[in-house]
Parts: C-alpha cells; sequence; structure tokens
C-alpha cells in the first residue's frame, strides 16, 4: 500500500510533471487561458495515462521490443480518439475550446514517457498509481496556471468575475506570449523556493529543473538523447 | 524472420482491435455527438435568425432532399403553425467554408435574417461577416435579387472583404434556392 | 501566386507554429541551449513535417474520407507519422549517409513532437488542397526552425549573462520565448 | 463498421509494419550486428570519457578494434564483461581516474571571483582573462558543475567545486570546460608521472621542493585529520618522508609565505609527525602499484635517489632491480647521516616498505665489477639507472693532506657507521660549514673528543641547517669562523698533529651571492689536533665505469659527475639514466629523491613508449608571481619547537636520536599555521582583524 502511495504521490509534488520534469508544454501553454480548460485539458490527460499506463503494463510482456514504441502510440492514440469522441458527445463546448490539442495527446510526451519509462516495467496496479498520480498533478499544474492567467487576463476564474471592479484585466496574459511569461515566472518562483529551503538547510542553491530529454524517454531511444 | 513477422502480427492485432473498439465507440456516441454539435453550433444562429415560435426547432428538424443533397430544416412553429425555417448553407470564402444558417419567414416571404455559424476568415477583416452590421441588411429582405451592390444588388460589401462577403452572399442564394424550391413540402411537413 | 506567397509567410511568421500556435514547445524548450543543435533539429523537422503532411493527405482524402472514419485521424496519423520518422531514418542511413550524421539523432525525438502531428492536423483541418499542404507544411516547419535558431541564439549570449540563480535555465528560455511571441504578434498586421 | 473499421486500422497497421519490414531488409545498412548489441551494453550516457561522441561511436571503435571492451569508463565491471563477452575479449582493468581540483582558492576568493556580467567561466576567461592576480586560479563561477553529467560537481561555500569521488566517472568533461585548467583527470600513474607546470597550483613552498611534494595537500589533510591521507599524499612524491622528516634542510619552508608573518610553517616537523605515525603503528600503509608491465629496470647504488626510483618504477608497474655495493641499502643516508639524527632501524623499516612492493636487492654487487651495463642488458634489463653517488671526499689542497690522522667527512662518517671505530683522539679538528662537517663533528663529541669547526667563513653563511649549527654548540663543538686551512704540520712518523690555518675576511660577493673568503696575509696560526677532518666536499667515484681499455661510454664532467639530459635525465647511452649525486654533485637527500623520481619517469616512458616527453612549461626556477612579502590580515602564532628525546650526557655521549616528533596538538595547530597558500592566495586569518576593527571602533 506504501509503495503505492509512493509512485502515485511522486507526481502530485517530487516529480509534478510540467513543473518539475517540464513535460507536456505545448498543452500547458495552449490550453491554460481560463482554469475550466486547464481542468478539461487535465481530465483528458488523466483519463488517457492512467489508462494508457494500465494497458501498457498488462501488454508489457507480449509486446517486441522493435515495435515496442510504436504499440505504447497505438495505444495511447486509440484513448485519445476515444476521448476526442467522448468529449464530443458529453462536452462540445469544451471540444471546442481545446480544439487541435485533444488530438495531440497523443504526442504529449508525458504519455509515451509514462508508458516507456514507468508503465512498460512495472505491474498494472502502480502503473495506474502512477498515471492517476502524474495525471493528477498534471491536471492541478495546468488548472492552476489556466486560473492565473484567467484571473489576471480577463479578471474571471471558471468564468465567475472575481475581481473588484475597476480591475483592468491584463490581456497580454491570455494570449501566447503571457502563456510563456508565466509558465517561465511560475518555474522561477518554485526554483526560488526551492533556493530558499535548501538555504535553509544550509545548502548550496541550484538552478532549477532543466528541460531534459533523457527524463522523458519517449523517443524510445533513451540511450541516444 | 520470425521475430519480424510477429512484430508485423502484433502491430496489426493492436491496431484492428483498436479499430474495432473506436468504431463501436463511435457508432454508441454518434447520435450525441449529432445532437451535441446541433445544440452548440446551430442552435444560437438559430435563435438569431428566426423570432416568435414556442417550438424547439431542433428537435423538430426532418431532412429534405434537394439535388441529390440532404438538406437538414429546422422549422419554427407558433401555435401550431410553421411561421419560419431556416437551413443551413456553405459556400467558399476567403479562408475556406463559410456556414450560414439563413431563416425565411414563411408569411412575409422574406429572408428574416441570417446568421454565420463556422467560417475561417481573416479576423478583424472578412470575419466582419459575421457582424451584425453585416448581416442585419438581409433582416426583412425580400425573396430577390439578394446580391451585392457591386453586381446590381443592395448589399453593402465589407469593404476589404470582397471575397467573404461574396461567399456570404453566395450562401445566402443557395438557401433561397433549396428555399423556394421545397417550401412546398415545408408547409405540408409541418402542418 | 500571390495567395501562396501569403500562405508562404503568414505560416512563418504570422501564425507561426510555436510562437503563435503553442506546437513543438517540448522541443522548442528542449534544444534550444545551442545553436548547432537547435539548427540540426530545425531541419530535421522540416523535413520530416513536410513528407508527413503530405502522406497524411492523402490518407485522409483516399482512405478515412471515402470509408467514412474521419474519427480514426488522430491514430491513423500518429501511426504513419510515427512509421514515416522510422523509414525516413532507415532511408537516410543508408542512402544519405552525410545527411544521416547531421539529423539522425534528432529523428527519434520528433516522432512525439507534436509540431509535426499538428501541422499535418491543421492542413486537414484548414480542407488545403495537396499542393498547398506542401507547401504550408514546408513552410510552418521553417517556422519552427526560425523560432528555434532565434532562441538558441538568445539562451547561448543568456548563459553567460548574471541572472538571479532561479531565473537560470529553462525559466529564463521561456520569458524569452514569450517576448519573442510577443514579437512575432507585429506580424499580424502584414497580411 | 466496426468491422470496417477494424480492417483499415489493421491495413494501416499491417501496410505500416510490413513496409518498415521490407525497408529494414531493403535499407539495410551493412553493420556488424555487434555494435547495436554492445551499444545496449553501454549505459548510454554520450559522456565522451572515452574519447568517442558519444556512446554509439565507442561501439563502433570496439567493434572496429580500435578500442578495448573496457573503453567505457562509466559502465561497470559486469556491463564490460558483457561486452567483452559479444567481443570475445579478455576486459583489462582500467586504473580508476578521477578528477582532481588542485587549486586552493584563498578565502581571497570571493573578492577575486566577481565578474559582473559574465557567469559562465568560459566566457569570463575570455571576456577578462580572468583572475585580477591569479593567472592560473579557478574562475568559481560553476562551469564544471553544469558541465558534469553524472552530478559529480558542487561548488563548495568557497565558491570552490568539490568532486565527489563516488560519483565521478573521470569522463573528464569538467577538464574541457575549464578554461584554466584548474580541474584534471588523473589516475594513480599520471600523478606519479605529472611534473611540476608552471600553470599548476603552486604554492611558493611547492615550487621550492625539490622532491615537488604537494605540501598545501597533505597539510590540509593534517589540519582534516587524515594523517594517512597525508602520508599518501607525499608517498607520491618521496618514498623516505620517514627520513626526510629528520635530515631534510627543508628548502620549501624557506619559501614559506608564512614567515613575513612570523616565521615559516614546520613544514618538516609535520612530514615527520605523519611518518612517525606510520613508523610507530608498525604497519606500512598499502601502496598501490600499477598492473605489471613485465618490463625490467637495473637501479644501480641503493641510496636515496636509486631507493626513490626504484620505488617508483614499482609503483608505476615495473620490476626494478637493485645492485648495491655496500652490505646494506641506503647509501649515505645510512653511511654518511650519524645515527642520532637518523636511526639506523627506522631506516631499515622505511626501505623494508619500498622492497615489500616487490624490488629485488642484489647487496655487495659492485658495479663495474659484478655488474657492468652489458652484463645487465644480456639479463634482460631495458633500462637502467645509475644511482652511485659521491662517495669520494674532497681534499683540502693543502700540504700534509695525505698525513695518517686526516679524514675525508663521509670517509669518517662511513667507517664510523660500518662500525670501523676510527680512532678520534681527544682532539678534533672538522674542517667545513655543511651538514657532512656538522655531522661529523657532532660524531666525534659523542665518541669522546674535544671538537674544533673550522669554516672559512662566517655563521651566516654555513649550508648546513641552524638547528644542526645550534645542535652542534649545544653539545660543545667549538666553532672557528674565518679561518682557512694552510698546512697540515705532521710529526715524525708521518702522523697530523696540528693545522697551521689562515684568518680569513669576507670580500665582495661571489656568483652565488656569498661573500668571498679573502686570506689575510701573515695571519698564520696553528691549532693542535689528533684527527683532522676535512669536510669540505665531495664528488664521485666514477672509476667503475671505466672498462679495461679505461673508456667509459658515458660522458662526464670535470666535477666527475656523468653528464645527462636536464629533462629526462638519460645519459649519452641511450637507456641508461642517472641521478642523486653522481649527476649533480653532492646535494641534498631530497633533490636526489626528487630526481630519482623524474628517472624513474623517463625510464617508465622510455620503457613503454620509447619516447620521453618533455613539457615546455615545467616549472624549474620560482614563480615572480608568486613572490611576495607583504601578508597582511593574518594573526601571528607561534612555530612549534621540536622536542629533545635527550639531554645532557646522554645527548653527548651516546647516539641516541635528539630530535623528536610533535604531539597531536602541536601537529594540528602547526598545520592550522598553514595559510593555504595557491600560487598568488592566501588563506587570511580573518580573527586577525577584529582587534583592528574593535581598536578603530575605539
Amino acid at each position: 500500500m506504501s509503495k503505492l502511495w509512493k509512485e502515485f504521490s511522486k507526481g502530485l509534488w517530487k516529480e509534478l510533471p510540467p513543473f518539475k520534469l517540464v513535460l507536456g508544454l505545448c498543452p500547458v501553454l495552449a490550453v491554460t487561458n481560463t482554469a475550466n480548460n486547464g481542468l478539461g485539458m487535465g481530465a483528458a490527460v488523466i483519463f488517457v495515462l492512467t489508462l494508457s499506463n494500465l494497458l501498457v503494463s498488462l501488454v508489457r510482456k507480449a509486446i517486441p521490443a522493435k515495435v515496442r514504441i510504436a504499440c505504447f502510440i497505438v495505444i495511447a492514440a486509440s484513448l485519445v480518439v476515444a476521448v476526442e469522441l467522448l468529449m464530443q458527445a458529453f462536452s462540445y463546448p469544451l471540444y471546442q475550446q481545446l480544439g487541435i490539442f485533444v488530438p495531440l495527446i497523443v504526442v504529449n510526451c508525458i504519455i509515451l514517457g509514462r508508458a516507456e519509462a514507468f508503465a512498460s516495467k512495472n505491474p498494472p496496479l502502480l502503473s495506474i498509481a502512477d498515471g492517476l498520480g502524474m495525471g493528477i498533478g498534471f491536471t492541478m499544474s495546468l488548472t492552476f496556471l489556466g486560473s492565473l492567467r484567467e484571473i489576471l487576463g480577463q479578471g474571471t476564474w471558471f468564468g465567475m468575475h472575481v475581481t473588484w471592479d475597476g480591475f483592468e484585466p491584463f490581456g497580454f496574459m491570455v494570449q501566447a506570449p503571457g502563456a510563456f511569461v508565466s509558465l517561465g515566472v511560475l518555474l522561477a518562483l518554485m526554483n526560488f523556493m526551492e533556493n530558499v529551503r535548501r538555504k535553509r538547510r544550509g545548502l548550496k542553491a541550484v538552478e532549477g529543473p532543466s528541460h531534459d530529454c533523457g527524463s522523458c524517454g519517449a523517443c524510445g531511444s533513451s540511450s541516444k538523447c | 524472420m520470425k521475430e519480424m513477422i510477429k512484430m508485423v502480427v502484433v502491430l496489426s492485432v493492436l491496431c484492428a482491435i483498436s479499430g474495432s473498439g473506436l468504431a463501436a465507440l463511435k457508432q454508441v456516441t454518434e447520435p450525441i455527438i449529432e445532437e451535441q454539435v446541433l445544440t452548440y453550433v446551430q442552435a444560437p444562429a438559430i435563435e438569431s435568425v428566426l423570432t416568435g415560435y414556442d417550438n424547439d426547432p431542433i428537435k423538430d428538424r426532418k431532412k429534405f432532399e434537394y439535388d441529390g443533397q440532404v438538406v437538414m430544416v429546422f422549422p419554427a412553429i407558433k401555435d401550431g403553425k410553421l411561421i419560419g425555417v431556416a437551413l443551413e448553407t456553405a459556400s467558399k470564402g476567403f479562408g475556406g467554408q463559410i456556414n450560414v444558417m439563413v431563416g425565411f419567414d414563411v408569411a412575409a416571404g422574406a429572408l428574416s435574417g441570417i446568421g454565420i455559424t463556422t467560417m475561417k476568415e481573416t479576423p478583424g477583416i472578412g470575419s466582419r461577416v459575421a457582424e451584425s452590421g453585416f448581416t442585419a441588411q438581409f433582416q426583412g429582405h425580400p425573396l430577390k435579387m439578394v446580391e451585392l451592390k457591386s453586381k446590381g444588388g443592395d448589399i453593402d460589401a465589407i469593404a476589404g472583404a470582397t471575397i467573404s462577403s461574396t461567399g456570404t452572399v453566395n450562401a445566402v442564394q443557395n438557401a433561397l434556392a433549396i428555399y423556394n424550391s421545397l417550401k412546398d413540402q415545408f408547409a405540408q411537413s409541418w402542418s | 501566386m500571390q495567395e501562396y506567397f501569403l500562405l508562404f509567410i503568414g505560416a512563418i511568421f504570422v501564425n507561426n507554429i510555436v510562437l503563435a500556435q503553442y506546437l513543438g514547445n517540448c522541443p522548442f524548450i528542449g534544444t534550444s541551449k545551442e545553436s548547432g543543435v537547435a539548427i540540426g533539429m530545425g531541419a530535421a523537422v522540416v523535413f520530416v513535417a513536410t513528407m508527413a503532411a503530405a502522406i497524411t493527405w492523402l490518407v485522409q482524402a483516399y482512405i478515412l474520407v471515402p470509408l467514412g472514419l474521419g474519427f480514426l485521424q488522430t491514430l491513423a496519423f500518429i501511426l504513419v507519422i510515427a512509421s514515416l520518422v522510422q523509414f525516413v531514418e532507415m532511408f537516410l542511413k543508408k542512402m544519405v549517409p552525410p545527411l544521416y550524421k547531421s539529423l539522425g539523432i534528432f529523428l527519434p525525438l520528433i516522432t512525439t513532437n507534436c509540431a509535426v502531428m499538428g501541422i499535418a492536423l491543421i492542413c486537414q483541418r484548414e480542407e488545403l488542397d495537396l499542393k498547398t499542404t506542401i507547401l504550408f507544411s514546408f513552410a510552418s516547419g521553417l517556422g519552427f526552425m526560425l523560432a528555434l535558431v532565434l532562441l538558441a541564439g538568445i539562451r547561448e549570449r543568456l548563459a553567460v549573462r548574471r541572472l538571479p540563480i532561479a531565473m537560470r535555465g529553462t525559466p529564463i528560455g521561456l520569458v524569452m520565448a514569450g517576448l519573442m511571441s510577443l514579437a512575432f504578434f507585429a506580424f499580424k498586421g502584414m497580411i | 463498421m466496426i468491422l470496417t473499421s477494424g480492417l483499415t486500422l489493421f491495413g494501416i497497421g499491417l501496410a505500416a509494419a510490413a513496409i518498415l519490414a521490407v525497408a529494414s531488409k531493403l535499407l539495410y545498412v551493412k553493420e556488424d550486428p555487434r555494435i547495436a548489441l554492445i551499444e545496449d551494453g553501454l549505459p548510454g550516457a554520450n559522456c565522451g570519457g572515452c574519447g568517442y561522441p558519444g556512446c554509439s561511436g565507442a561501439a563502433a571503435a570496439i567493434v572496429a578494434g580500435k578500442a578495448p571492451a573496457s573503453i567505457c569508463i562509466v559502465a561497470d565491471a559486469e556491463a564490460k564483461l558483457v561486452i567483452a563477452g559479444i567481443m570475445g575479449q579478455e576486459v583489462i582493468e582500467r586504473e580508476p581516474e578521477l578528477a582532481i581540483r588542485d587549486c586552493s582558492g584563498g578565502s581571497r576568493a570571493a573578492d577575486l571571483f566577481y565578474y559582473e556580467g559574465a557567469l559562465d567561466c568560459v566566457a569570463a576567461h575570455q571576456l577578462y582573462g580572468g583572475s585580477k592576480y591569479c593567472p592560473d586560479g579557478c574562475l568559481g563561477l560553476g562551469s564544471c558543475v553544469r558541465a558534469c553529467p553524472f552530478q559529480a560537481i558542487q561548488m563548495g561555500p568557497d565558491n570552490l567545486p568539490i568532486i565527489d569521488p563516488e560519483a565521478c566517472k573521470a569522463c573528464g568533461k569538467c577538464v574541457d570546460t575549464c578554461p584554466r585548467g584548474v580541474i584534471h583527470v588523473a589516475g594513480m600513474s599520471s600523478r606519479l608521472l605529472h611534473l611540476n607546470e608552471v600553470n599548476d597550483c603552486l604554492a611558493p613552498c611547492r615550487q621550492k621542493c625539490p622532491g615537488q611534494i604537494n605540501i598545501p595537500r597533505y597539510i590540509e589533510q593534517i589540519k582534516a585529520g587524515d594523517y594517512d591521507g597525508a602520508v599518501m599524499t607525499i608517498k607520491e612524491r618521496n618514498p623516505l618522508l620517514v627520513t626526510c622528516g629528520r635530515v631534510c634542510p627543508r628548502p620549501c619552508e624557506t619559501a614559506c609565505r608564512r614567515q613575513y608573518v612570523d616565521d615559516s610553517v614546520g613544514i618538516n616537523m609535520l612530514k615527520r609527525f605523519v611518518a612517525d605515525r606510520e613508523l610507530n603503528s608498525g604497519k606500512h600503509l598499502p601502496i598501490p602499484c600499477a598492473a605489471d608491465t613485465g618490463k625490467k629496470a637495473a637501479i644501480i647504488g641503493g641510496g636515496p635517489a636509486g631507493l626513490s626510483c626504484a620505488y617508483f618504477l614499482r609503483r608505476l608497474g615495473h620490476s626494478p632491480t637493485i645492485f648495491e655495493a655496500m652490505p646494506a641499502l641506503g647509501g649515505q643516508l645510512r653511511y654518511g647521516i650519524p645515527e642520532y639524527r637518523l636511526p639506523k632501524a627506522d631506516l631499515d623499516w622505511e626501505i623494508q616498505g619500498i622492497l615489500d612492493l616487490g624490488v629485488d636487492v642484489h647487496l655487495n654487487t659492485k658495479f663495474g665489477v659484478d655488474v657492468t651495463i652489458d652484463s645487465l642488458r644480456e639479463q634482460g634489463f631495458e633500462a637502467i639507472f645509475l644511482g652511485l653517488g659521491a662517495w669520494t671526499a674532497s681534499g683540502m689542497y693543502t700540504e700534509g693532506e695525505d698525513l695518517d690522522g686526516v679524514m675525508g667527512g663521509i670517509e669518517f662518517l662511513t667507517a664510523h657507521a660500518l662500525g670501523q671505530g676510527p680512532d678520534v683522539g681527544k682532539r678534533v679538528i672538522v674542517v667545513g660549514g655543511g651538514n657532512t662537517a656538522i655531522d661529523a663533528a657532532r660524531t666525534s663529541v659523542r665518541l669522546g673528543a674535544d671538537v674544533t669547526l673550522m669554516y672559512r667563513r662566517t655563521r651566516k653563511e654555513m649550508p648546513a641547517n641552524p638547528e644542526e649549527i645550534v645542535g652542534a654548540e649545544e653539545e660543545g663543538v667549538n666553532l672557528k669562523f674565518l679561518a682557512a686551512p694552510a698546512r697540515v704540520i705532521g710529526d715524525e712518523n708521518g702522523r697530523a698533529v696540528a693545522l697551521e690555518y689562515f684568518e680569513m675576511e669576507l670580500g665582495e660577493p661571489d656568483e652565488s651571492g656569498r661573500r668571498r673568503p679573502i686570506k689575510k696575509e701573515g695571519s698564520e696560526s696553528t691549532m693542535e689536533a689528533d684527527l683532522i677532518i676535512a669536510a669540505i666536499g665531495q664528488r664521485p667515484d666514477l672509476a667503475c665505469l671505466y672498462d679495461d681499455s679505461d673508456s667509459c661510454p658515458l660522458e662526464t664532467t670535470k666535477w666527475q659527475t656523468i653528464v645527462a639530459d636536464e629533462n629526462t635525465f638519460e645519459t649519452a647511452v641511450p637507456g641508461v639514466f642517472t641521478a642523486g649525486d653522481v649527476y649533480t654533485g653532492p646535494d641534498l637527500v631530497i633533490s636526489a629523491i626528487g630526481d630519482g623520481r623524474k628517472a624513474a619517469r623517463s625510464m617508465h616512458y622510455y620503457l613503454t613508449e620509447g619516447q620521453i616527453p618533455v613539457s615546455k612549461n615545467a616549472q624549474k626556477g620560482m614563480n615572480p608571481l608568486s613572490l611576495f612579502k607583504e601578508i597582511d590580515n593574518v594573526q601571528h602564532k607561534d612555530r612549534a619547537v621540536m622536542p629533545h628525546l635527550c639531554h645532557g650526557d646522554e645527548r653527548t655521549c651516546t647516539f641516541n636520536e635528539v630530535e623528536g616528533a610533535l604531539t597531536e596538538e602541536q601537529a594540528l595547530a602547526e598545520a592550522d599555521r598553514c595559510l593555504r597558500c595557491g600560487t598568488v592566495c592566501y588563506d587570511q586569518d580573518m580573527e586577525a582583524q577584529l582587534p583592528l576593527q574593535e581598536h578603530a571602533a575605539q
């Protein structure tokens, strides 16, 4: 049980996907113009990630090494198509908002990265825990960033008016540049907090997480990058 | 070689399984999706082009055949009497298709309004065809001579967006043609 | 001709795949630390994105649409792209070893580059024809390369600047990308 | 629809897989399948430590036979075995290597290494040429930390990189990155082979030491309580630390910057402290040696130069054999240095430690009689080292010096050491001012004589260790300065009874910087003596080199020393090397040890590569930049005093050892006096600033 919790909880902070591992940036930047979109995208990712982890873990032994990546992609893509259909059927406005980024979940490095790095080596239950943890972490991050950008950029939160009258929204925040800048500043803040914590323990300040292919492994040739 | 065959087989079978599974899912969700699309894409346009009805135009929609194509028509009924219909047509604009919902006032024999459902015109220029300044020109317009001023009609084109304007007008003309050839059937269907 | 030119310039600057469409951000941030790497990655993306868009266009037009399987687009496309990347890798290794040497190591990274898949999907959504698809995808690839190489140039210089330690590395890279994106906004008035 | 969909995707999947399968056949690049297998076995860090661009390059090189199975520095033993298995090779274990940072930085680093703008060492180096003062020091901007693919480097508290030896794989990325060459990757062999270079971080003491011992490092280790580590640091340069700890005249201490604050650090006391700790433990610390090369080398002469050469050759994996003419090893250490300074038992223990590494010895074997260069070559010795020493005492060039009762200093000491008990009589005159003269004088005191030491200059110019002079004085030796022998007066039996001498005065300085003594005409006096010991100088006896036809294949000088290349120590005969007193003329023990190592280095290259590399950057003289005389902000701390083990009569009547080692407490205090100098930096004692500030506040 504690192992299960460990795999689950690591995605919530220690290996928080977009912030700590700096993975899956496209949706993080593209769909976080409102909190609602962030939440919806996150839900889709939870669905795909958890199920793909489960399926990959189930079939991991039957798959020949050479087509491993191809098979993972097929599994992930099928789940993405399923999400696409379900989202159209039950949450059409969200589908319209997320647009092209729903099909693009398939190339989100988190999905393949977790399949390759975790699910292909671990039993189903642990893989579910990992996928769920990572997915929830991802959702939290997206919702948080979405809230931030929505509140600052539109003055609303989940569509509700939350700012005082006379608040002039920063339109910049909901546009592409705002996405980059706010994520950058957020990462810097996290580094700063980490460094304050380290300083308290008497450790030397470090640079924050760097985006590295090595932590992903999705290209199927972690030895190559 | 054996390994290669295994590879091919595993991959193909996996594809087949997921294909079948997804198709099944698609069949289950298809009617729901159609409903959703109507609700979120067409419904707002219908509301803007039809007025004074007490039915649910989407629920009462019917399909008709025109020139070998299926046309979806949404009726506006008041007190059991058909007062108007709306139908969606498309025409090529600058950036791609422009879909236009065209409403007809049955009693007055005039256009009751148009609404753009989907389009990909240049933002700020061609996209202004969706703004009320342009669409309002069609409200109450008689069922003939729907044409841009440059071609002898009375519709003002959007400055700098001739192609988008022409596309919209073409779509309306298409709708007009459909309405004219099918209007008898409409009266029968919802009476 | 002018139409194609506008499409080309538009895809590179106005609708830059990274800075305006948010696609391909992982490799954008990940491989923009050194300009040598950025040029290699960019070139590989131009090459693969063009081929992928063309082939997926064919798959869509001649297999999925006739069979009514449009909903399988995502699955079919990713399969095609993954196979294509692998094929290209093998092909280059055999036929053009010098090119393989310079691009080879970036090819596996491209499978999960959403810019490639994204370009193919955009071409479908915009309902471009084959010729335009090829032009558009090539231009988008160039746009990716441009953004990547520019950012790499900036980050190489930033690496030797005195920055607050928390801002160093990825955070400042993202902020720089944001500023570049802002700069690219200016192109919006161009077309 | 379900069927269509399933079949379509099946078709696409099949087509994709089939095309790839066919393509992989058609486009098959003829590549050794072992490359892929080996690449799988490699760890994939792409660190480049193997010298190939990435792991695939290394795999290709292994398969092409250009690299051994063990090329990867990161792979563990198991992976190497797997790779070797694929290749059908044996694993040859590489000597473990480690990145080493050899810059001490000093606490001034904080001021020195602040650069506005550039936060990268390479950039800072290019923009500003680096630090304002030190041309070679660490810039402390941490480019190496970022370059390390194994997170083995961290920035320490003084902005100096700290290398985690556990995590370091010696890939060399940090070395490539560092623009100042502060970090280098070295295994034991390369450390042993490294000669000081001008760009190394060399504290003055380290520049001055003829043995090139890393003095700051071992003091640092002592400070940290790592006494064994200090011993091992010294033993990378000097295998005779028990000996040197007792007899070394300590050139290093004359360069110590601390002398400009109060008094130089007692470097040799510290060496003796750790050496004696090992000695008293009774157990030699294990000394690693490189894998056997199977190369044989002959060492002629078992003195300090020969022992040092044999020791380093052995550690580099070769098989040296020492040929010694005397009945025991040690050379001048045994026969020239009296027991009260260097107990023979301690010397034996130390020499045994060297022999235990696997050095063969042939005692009582005279070169030129029992063995010759040719006979050694025939026995399979590929390289030969001549460490013959300087055993002939120089004469006084005065009338009557060949009378009975006149002896050379070294003759006297050797005779004493061999137990031949030379008769000193009642009055002894020792002529000379060097350590040999003092040794002879103090030995004579212990043999019961009344001793006068006659020196032609003043006390200031005496080359002997000051402690020795003081020791001699304390033991009752009369010092007669500004006097030079004129004539030995003999009796009718041809026995010396007195020495006639001139009074001298000091004139202009000569080329050695010492004022030249000038004879005062008509100042002759006589002094009676039973034994006159002429300890004026020594020179080598090269008779053994000449064959029957009186020809010598080696070049020699007028001082009877052998001529050799000053960098490689190779003589005119290829494969024959030399060092020690026979090359330099009489010199310090530590010089002989240092040159013995340099000769061993040359022999190593001669045996393994045939070519002896000579660095253009070799450090020879002192780096003027490192010599400064004003040391600020350092508190005065008294230098430790060597304790005496015996006193009074015991001291003058026995040969018991006089000086003892420091206590641990004293040693730590003394180590604490070290300023941790780099080329230009040193550690300030910040406490010293406190009183100043307080003073200013008042």
